[in-house]
C-alpha cells in the first residue's frame, strides 16, 4: 500500500469531504495560500477558492464563533486552530455555546462542526506553544474528542468527524505530521467510540493516545525482548469512550498502563484508569498505572522538555514493575 | 413620529406592529407575575420598556431572516414570531416549551421563525450572528441576520473580532445594540468609553443612532438596512436608545441606589413606545382608541390561556435527561460513499 | 461560637486582608455599590473605596489580564468572575499567562492573584450558569484550586488564597451562600493541601468536595443508622491535593466513593480515585466509585436538574452496594 | 528626520540610541546565524528593520517604566537594555538566561529592566501591560508601560476590551502597534478593515500614526507622550509603520507568494532606520561615519563574546524541570497575625 504522511493523509480527507458536500468550509488563519504554518492545507484553495478556505485575521474566538452561528444554519465548518494552546482563547465559543447548544435547544439546533487543532512537546516551542490540552474538551458533554495516532488514523477519524451532525475537536499531534503510515486509495472512514487493537498480547495492556500510541508500540516491543507479551490499544476517541474495548483487555492481562500526553493530573490517564479499576477491579493483579506529562509547563529547554513526556523506555519500565509485583510493596 | 410609508395603505402593517409591541408587554407581565407568585423557576429578565426595538426590527424581516437574541431575550421571540404557549411552557420548564424545558427563558430559540437563541453569555451571540450572516453568503442565499446585544455586551471584546471579519468580508449582518442606560446596576456612562458607533465606524462600517421608543423610526431604518445588508451592502451597525423599566432581573426590587424613581417614572411617562405609538396611530385616524383596547384585551386573553395551559403542561419524563446531548448522525452518511 | 452565612465569611475575610495588606484590590463586574448579584461584597467598597474595590465593564478576558499584569507588579488582585461558567472566557489569561508566569520566567516573575468564582447547579440557571468547572483549572500545572465546603472553611481558605504568591481559584458553591457555620471571631487560616476529617468512620470513606461534603454528611448519618460507619473527608484544595490524607483513610476503610458536583468524566473523581487505586490498591475490597454530576449540559427544567447531581440518597445507595460486595459481580 | 531636542546638547542621547539600534540588528544577525547552523532550538522571529520603534520608545522610559513584548520580542529586550549574554544564553535554553532557559526567545523577559516579558499568546500581553499600568496609579506610583503588538494583533478582542478600561480610568499605558505590513503570511489589509487609530479614537483614546523607521520622530513622540501618561493624562495609543526584513519566522524563507523581492529591496535601501539614522548623525557632525563604524564594530564584538559564553555555558540541571512552578510564600506570612 502507498505510505503518505499525516499531513497527506489530512489534506486528503479534507479535500474529499469538501467535494463531497459543498456546505463544508475551513476557516482559520493562514489556510488559505500559505496553507497554514504546517502547510497541511497546501492546495486546498487552489481546489475550492477562498470562498471555502478562509483566512482570518487573528481573532480566535471570532472565528470560532463564526464558525458555531455557520454550522447552526446549515454550513459545516472546520475551523483550523494553529495551535492547540490556543484553545483557551475560544472555550466559550466552544464549551458554552457549541457544546450545548443542541440541548439547550431541546435538539432543535444543532452544531456540526470540527475543530482541528494540535498538540505535543518536544518541538522546543516553551511552554505556550506545546500543551496537549485534549483534556479539557472532553470533560465538556456535547463535544467529541478524536486523538488519531497515524496518518491512516487521521484520514479515517477527519472523515467521521466531517460527517457528524455534532462539534467535534481533532487533536493531530504536530510532530507526527511529517510521519508516514500506508494509506489505502480507497475511501474509507472510521467510526468514532471503536478502540483499535494494535499488537495482541497477553500480560499487560498498554493504553496509549495519539503519538503514546507509537511510545507504547515501541515499548512493547523492548518488553516482548523480555518475554513480556503487551497489547497495545489506541482508544481513537476518547469521547466517546470505548469502554467495552478498554475493559475487555484489562480483564484478560489483567495489568494496564494508561499513556498521555496531556498533563498528568486530572488528565485523561485518569479517567481511563478509573474506569478500568471500577469496572475490572476483580480481575486486576495490580493498580492500572498511569502515565501523563508531568504537571509543569513544558519548559523551552530541550535539556528540560525532553524529560516531561513519557518515553519507550519509561513505559517499559514501569510494565516490568508492574509485572513483577514490585507496586504491591508500593502499595 | 414620521412614518415609513403611507399611512393609508399601511394600516394593516402599523397594527400588527402595536399588536406585536403589546404582546411583548403583556407576555412580560405575566412572566413577572408567574415569578412574583414564585411558580416560575429561576429568573428571568424584562423587556418592558424596549418593545419598540424588537418589533421596529423584526417586522423588516422574513421568516428566514435571523436573529439571535440575549438574557432579555422575549421581546425578541415575540416579536420574531413566537407563540405565548411554548414560549410560556419553556420558562416553565415543560416539555411542550420551544426547547423541551431544556433551556428556559435564557435559552429560548424558535428555529422555526429563525431565531437562533437567546444567550446567558453577555455578548456571547455576536459570533453566532454573524456566523448565520457568513453561511447566507457562502450559500448563496439572501437572508440577512440581526445580532441583539446590549450595551453591556459593547464591552465585549467578542464584538470588535466579528466586526471587523463581517466588515472585511462584507457579511449580511446588522448589530443592533439596546442601549438601555444600564448593564445590571451599572450606568453605561461608567462601563463605555468614547463613543459605541465610531466605535463599529472604525471597522469601515456604517452606523446609526435611533430613538429605540419610536418603532417606526426604528422600522423605517431596519427597513431601509436590511434591504442593503441583503443587496451585499452590510453589515451596518444600530444603537438604539431606550430604556428597562423594571430591574436588570426580576428580583432586582430595590433599586434606587443605582437609579432614581424618578427616571424611571419620566420614561415610563414620557416616553413609552406603546403610548407613543398608539397616540399616533389615533392620532393618525389608522385605529380608534377603543379598537387599540380591543387589541390588547385580545392578546390580555391568549397570555392568560397560554399561561394556563403552561402551567397545567407536563415537565419533561425523566429520560430526557440524557437525550440531546449529541445530535443523531444517519449511520448510511458514516460509511463509504455515503 | 457566632454563627455567620459563607456569604458573610468570605466577606470577613476579604476585609480583614485588604486591611492587612493595602496592594490589595478587588476587580469585576458589579462588585462595588452593588457588592455583587450575590451580595458577596456588601460593604466594601464603603471601608475601601472604589480604587480597591473597582467595577469593571463586562469584559472577563480584559479584566483577568489588567489583574494578571497587576499581579506581575507588585499588586495583589482580588478577581471577582460572576459565574464559573464564565471562566471559558478567560481561559487564555489565566491558563497561558498566569499559571505559567513564575515557569517560564525562570521564577523571576509571579503572580499572586486569588480568582474568586463559583459553581453548582439546582438553581435553575441553565446550562450556562450552573456548571462546575474546577477540574478544568486542575489540570493546568502553576494553578492552585480550592473548594471551600462550609463558612468556616470559605473563610480560611480565603485568606490563605490572598496571601499565596501564586494564582489561586476559589470556587464557592452559589447555593451556599446563605448557609450558616460556626465562625469563630479570632482570626485563623487553613493551610491548602491539608484534607479535613469532618467525621471518622471505619466503613468507608466518602471523599466529597465542596457542597458534596454536606452530601456526603446526609449520607453518613442515613448509613449510620444502617450501622455502616462512614468516614467523611473534605480534601479543601484539589492542588495541591493532600494525597497522604486521603490514602490514609482509604487503607483504613477499604472501600471509598468520591463525589464532586463537576462532570463525572473527565473530572476530578477521575484523579482522586486513580491515585487512590494506584496507591492503595492492595488495601481495597472494592472498587472506588466515583459519583460526579450528569454528562449532560445541565437543564434548565427543575424535573430535569435535579438528578444531575449526586444526592445524599444516591451516595448512600453507592455505599451499600460497596458494602454488600455487590460491585464484585458488576465488575 | 527632525531631532527632538538640541543636537549639540543631547548628542550622547544620539548616539545611545544609534548603538542600541546596531545592538538590535547584530543581536538578530547572531540568532540567525544559531538557526541556520542548527545550533539554537526551536524557532524564533527577527525583529530587524523595526529597531527604530522599540529604540525611539524605550530611550523615552526609564528602568521603573515598563512594557510588554510579543513573540517578536528581542528587538524590545535589548532596547529595554537586556545584556546580549543572558539574552543568547535563554535563546540557546542555558541556565544562566534571562529565564533560567525555560522561556526561551518567545517567553524571554527581564525584570531588572521592566520587560515583562515576550509573549507566544498573539494579543496576549494587552491585558498585562494594562495591569501594569493599573498598579501604578494604585499604588501611587509615576511609571508607565508600553504594550509593545503588532497590527496582526489588533484583530484580538482583548485590545478593546483593555482599551476600554484604560481610557475610562486614565491608566498611564501607551499602547503601541508596531505594523509591519504583515501578521505571519497575510497583508494587514486583508485582516484589517477601517482604521487602525480609529478604532482606539472610539474608545475617547488620543491615537498618532508615526513613521516607525525615523527613530527620532519616534523618540520625539515617544518623549512627549510618555511625560503625560505620567502626569495622569494616559492612555495613548501609536500605529508606528515599519517593516520587518526576515520571513515571519526564522524558517520562513521561501515568500514570494506573500510578498515581493522588490518590496522587501526598496525597504531595506530605502527605509532602512539605521541607514537613516547614521547618515543624519553624520550629516549634524554628531559623529562621523568611522565613530559609527567603531560602535558597530564594538557591538558585534560584544555579541561574538556572548555567543561563545552562551555555546559553552550549561544547561539547567534536570531537578529544575519541577522548580518555578509554584512561586514560594513565606510560611510566616500564613499564619495569624503573619
Ligand atoms: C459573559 C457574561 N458576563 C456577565 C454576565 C452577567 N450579566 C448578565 S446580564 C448583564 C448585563 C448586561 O447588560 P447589557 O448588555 O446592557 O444588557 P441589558 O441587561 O441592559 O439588556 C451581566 C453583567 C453574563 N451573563 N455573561
Ligand atoms: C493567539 C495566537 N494566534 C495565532 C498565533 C500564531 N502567530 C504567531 S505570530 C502571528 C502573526 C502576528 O502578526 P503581528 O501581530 O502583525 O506581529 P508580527 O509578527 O508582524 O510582528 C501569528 C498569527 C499566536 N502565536 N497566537
Ligand atoms: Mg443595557
Ligand atoms: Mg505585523
Amino acid at each position: 500500500m502507498r505510505e503518505i504522511t499525516l499531513s497527506q493523509a489530512v489534506n486528503e480527507a479534507l479535500a474529499e469531504e469538501m467535494r463531497r458536500d459543498p456546505t463544508t468550509f475551513i476557516i482559520g488563519e493562514d489556510v488559505a495560500e500559505a496553507g497554514t504554518p504546517f502547510k497541511v492545507l497546501s492546495g486546498l484553495v487552489e481546489e475550492f477558492g477562498t470562498a471555502r478556505v478562509v483566512d482570518t485575521p487573528i481573532a480566535e474566538p471570532g472565528f470560532m464563533g463564526i464558525a458555531v452561528g455557520a454550522a447552526m444554519t446549515g454550513a459545516r465548518p472546520i475551523v483550523d486552530l494553529m495551535f492547540g494552546d490556543f484553545i483557551f482563547l475560544i472555550m466559550d465559543q466552544l464549551c458554552n455555546q457549541a457544546a450545548k447548544t443542541h440541548y439547550m435547544s431541546g435538539g432543535r439546533l444543532s452544531v456540526p462542526l470540527v475543530l482541528r487543532t494540535n498538540m505535543g512537546a518536544t518541538r522546543r516551542s516553551a511552554a505556550q506553544h506545546s500543551q496537549s490540552l485534549h483534556a479539557l474538551v472532553a470533560h465538556i458533554p456535547g463535544l467529541k474528542v478524536a486523538m488519531p495516532s497515524s496518518a491512516y488514523e487521521a484520514k479515517g477519524l477527519m472523515k467521521t468527524a466531517i460527517r457528524e451532525n455534532n462539534p467535534v475537536v481533532i487533536f493531530e499531534d504536530k510532530l507526527m505530521y511529517n510521519d508516514k503510515a500506508p494509506v489505502p486509495e480507497e475511501e474509507y472512514l472510521i467510526p468514532f467510540g471503536v478502540a483499535n487493537v494494535l499488537r495482541e498480547g497477553t500480560d499487560i495492556t498498554l493504553i496509549g493516545t495519539s503519538s503514546m500510541v507509537q511510545v507504547c508500540q515501541k515499548a512493547a516491543e523492548i518488553l516482548a525482548a523480555e518475554n513480556i507479551s503487551a497489547e497495545v490499544i489506541d482508544p481513537r476517541t476518547i469521547v466517546p469512550l470505548d469502554e467495552e474495548g478498554l475493559l475487555k483487555s484489562a480483564r484478560k492481562t489483567s495489568r494496564v498502563i494508561v499513556v498521555d500526553e496531556g498533563h498528568q493530573s486530572y488528565g485523561v490517564t485518569a479517567e481511563i484508569a478509573s474506569r478500568i479499576n471500577e469496572k475490572a477491579f476483580y480481575y486486576l493483579d495490580a493498580p492500572v498505572l498511569r502515565m501523563g506529562a508531568m504537571d509543569v509547563p513544558i519548559p523551552f529547554s530541550p535539556a528540560l522538555e525532553d524529560i516531561t513526556v513519557p518515553t519507550p523506555e519509561g513505559v517499559a519500565a514501569n510494565a516490568r514493575k508492574l509485572m513483577s509485583g514490585e507496586m504491591i510493596h508500593a502499595a | 413620529m414620521s412614518p415609513a410609508k403611507n399611512t393609508k395603505t399601511n394600516s394593516e402593517e402599523y397594527l400588527r406592529m402595536y399588536t406585536q409591541m403589546v404582546r411583548i408587554r403583556t407576555f412580560e407581565d405575566n412572566a413577572n407575575q408567574l415569578y412574583l407568585t414564585a411558580k416560575m423557576p429561576g429568573l428571568t429578565h424584562m423587556y418592558s420598556g424596549e418593545e419598540a426595538v424588537a418589533v421596529g426590527i423584526c417586522e423588516a424581516l422574513t421568516d428566514d431572516d435571523k436573529i439571535t437574541s440575549t438574557h432579555r431575550g422575549h421581546g425578541h421571540c415575540v416579536a420574531k414570531g413566537a407563540n405565548f404557549k411554548q414560549m410560556f411552557c419553556e420558562l416553565l420548564g415543560k416539555e411542550e416549551g420551544y426547547c423541551r424545558g431544556k433551556g428556559g427563558s435564557m435559552h429560548i430559540a424558535d428555529q422555526s421563525h429563525g431565531n437562533l437563541g437567546a444567550n446567558a453569555i453577555v455578548g456571547g451571540s455576536m459570533g453566532i450572528a454573524t456566523g448565520a450572516a457568513f453561511t447566507a453568503k457562502l450559500l448563496g442565499k439572501d437572508d440577512v441576520t440581526v445580532c441583539f446585544f446590549g450595551d453591556g455586551a459593547t464591552a465585549q471584546g467578542l464584538m470588535y473580532e466579528v466586526m471587523n471579519m463581517a466588515a472585511l468580508w462584507n457579511l449580511p449582518v446588522i448589530y443592533a445594540c439596546e442601549n438601555n442606560g444600564y448593564s445590571e446596576y451599572t450606568r453605561t456612562e461608567e462601563i463605555a468609553a468614547g463613543s459605541i458607533t465610531a466605535r463599529a465606524e472604525a471597522f469601515g462600517i456604517e452606523a446609526h443612532q435611533v430613538d429605540g421608543q419610536d418603532v417606526l423610526a426604528v422600522n423605517t431604518l431596519a427597513q431601509k438596512l436590511v434591504a442593503r445588508a441583503r443587496n451585499g451592502e452590510g453589515p451596518f451597525f444600530i444603537e438604539l436608545m431606550t430604556y428597562r423599566y423594571h430591574g436588570h432581573h426580576v428580583g432586582d426590587i430595590n433599586r434606587e441606589y443605582y437609579r432614581t424613581k424618578d427616571e424611571e417614572k419620566h420614561w415610563k411617562e414620557e416616553r413609552d413606545p406603546i403610548t407613543l405609538f398608539s397616540a399616533w396611530l389615533t392620532k393618525e385616524g389608522i385605529a380608534t382608541s377603543e379598537e387599540l383596547d380591543a387589541i390588547s384585551a385580545g392578546v390580555k386573553d391568549d397570555a392568560k390561556t397560554a399561561v394556563e395551559y403552561a402551567l397545567a403542561a407536563k415537565y419533561p419524563d425523566i429520560s430526557e435527561v440524557d437525550m440531546h446531548v449529541y445530535a443523531p448522525t444517519d449511520p448510511a452518511s458514516l460509511t463509504v460513499g455515503g
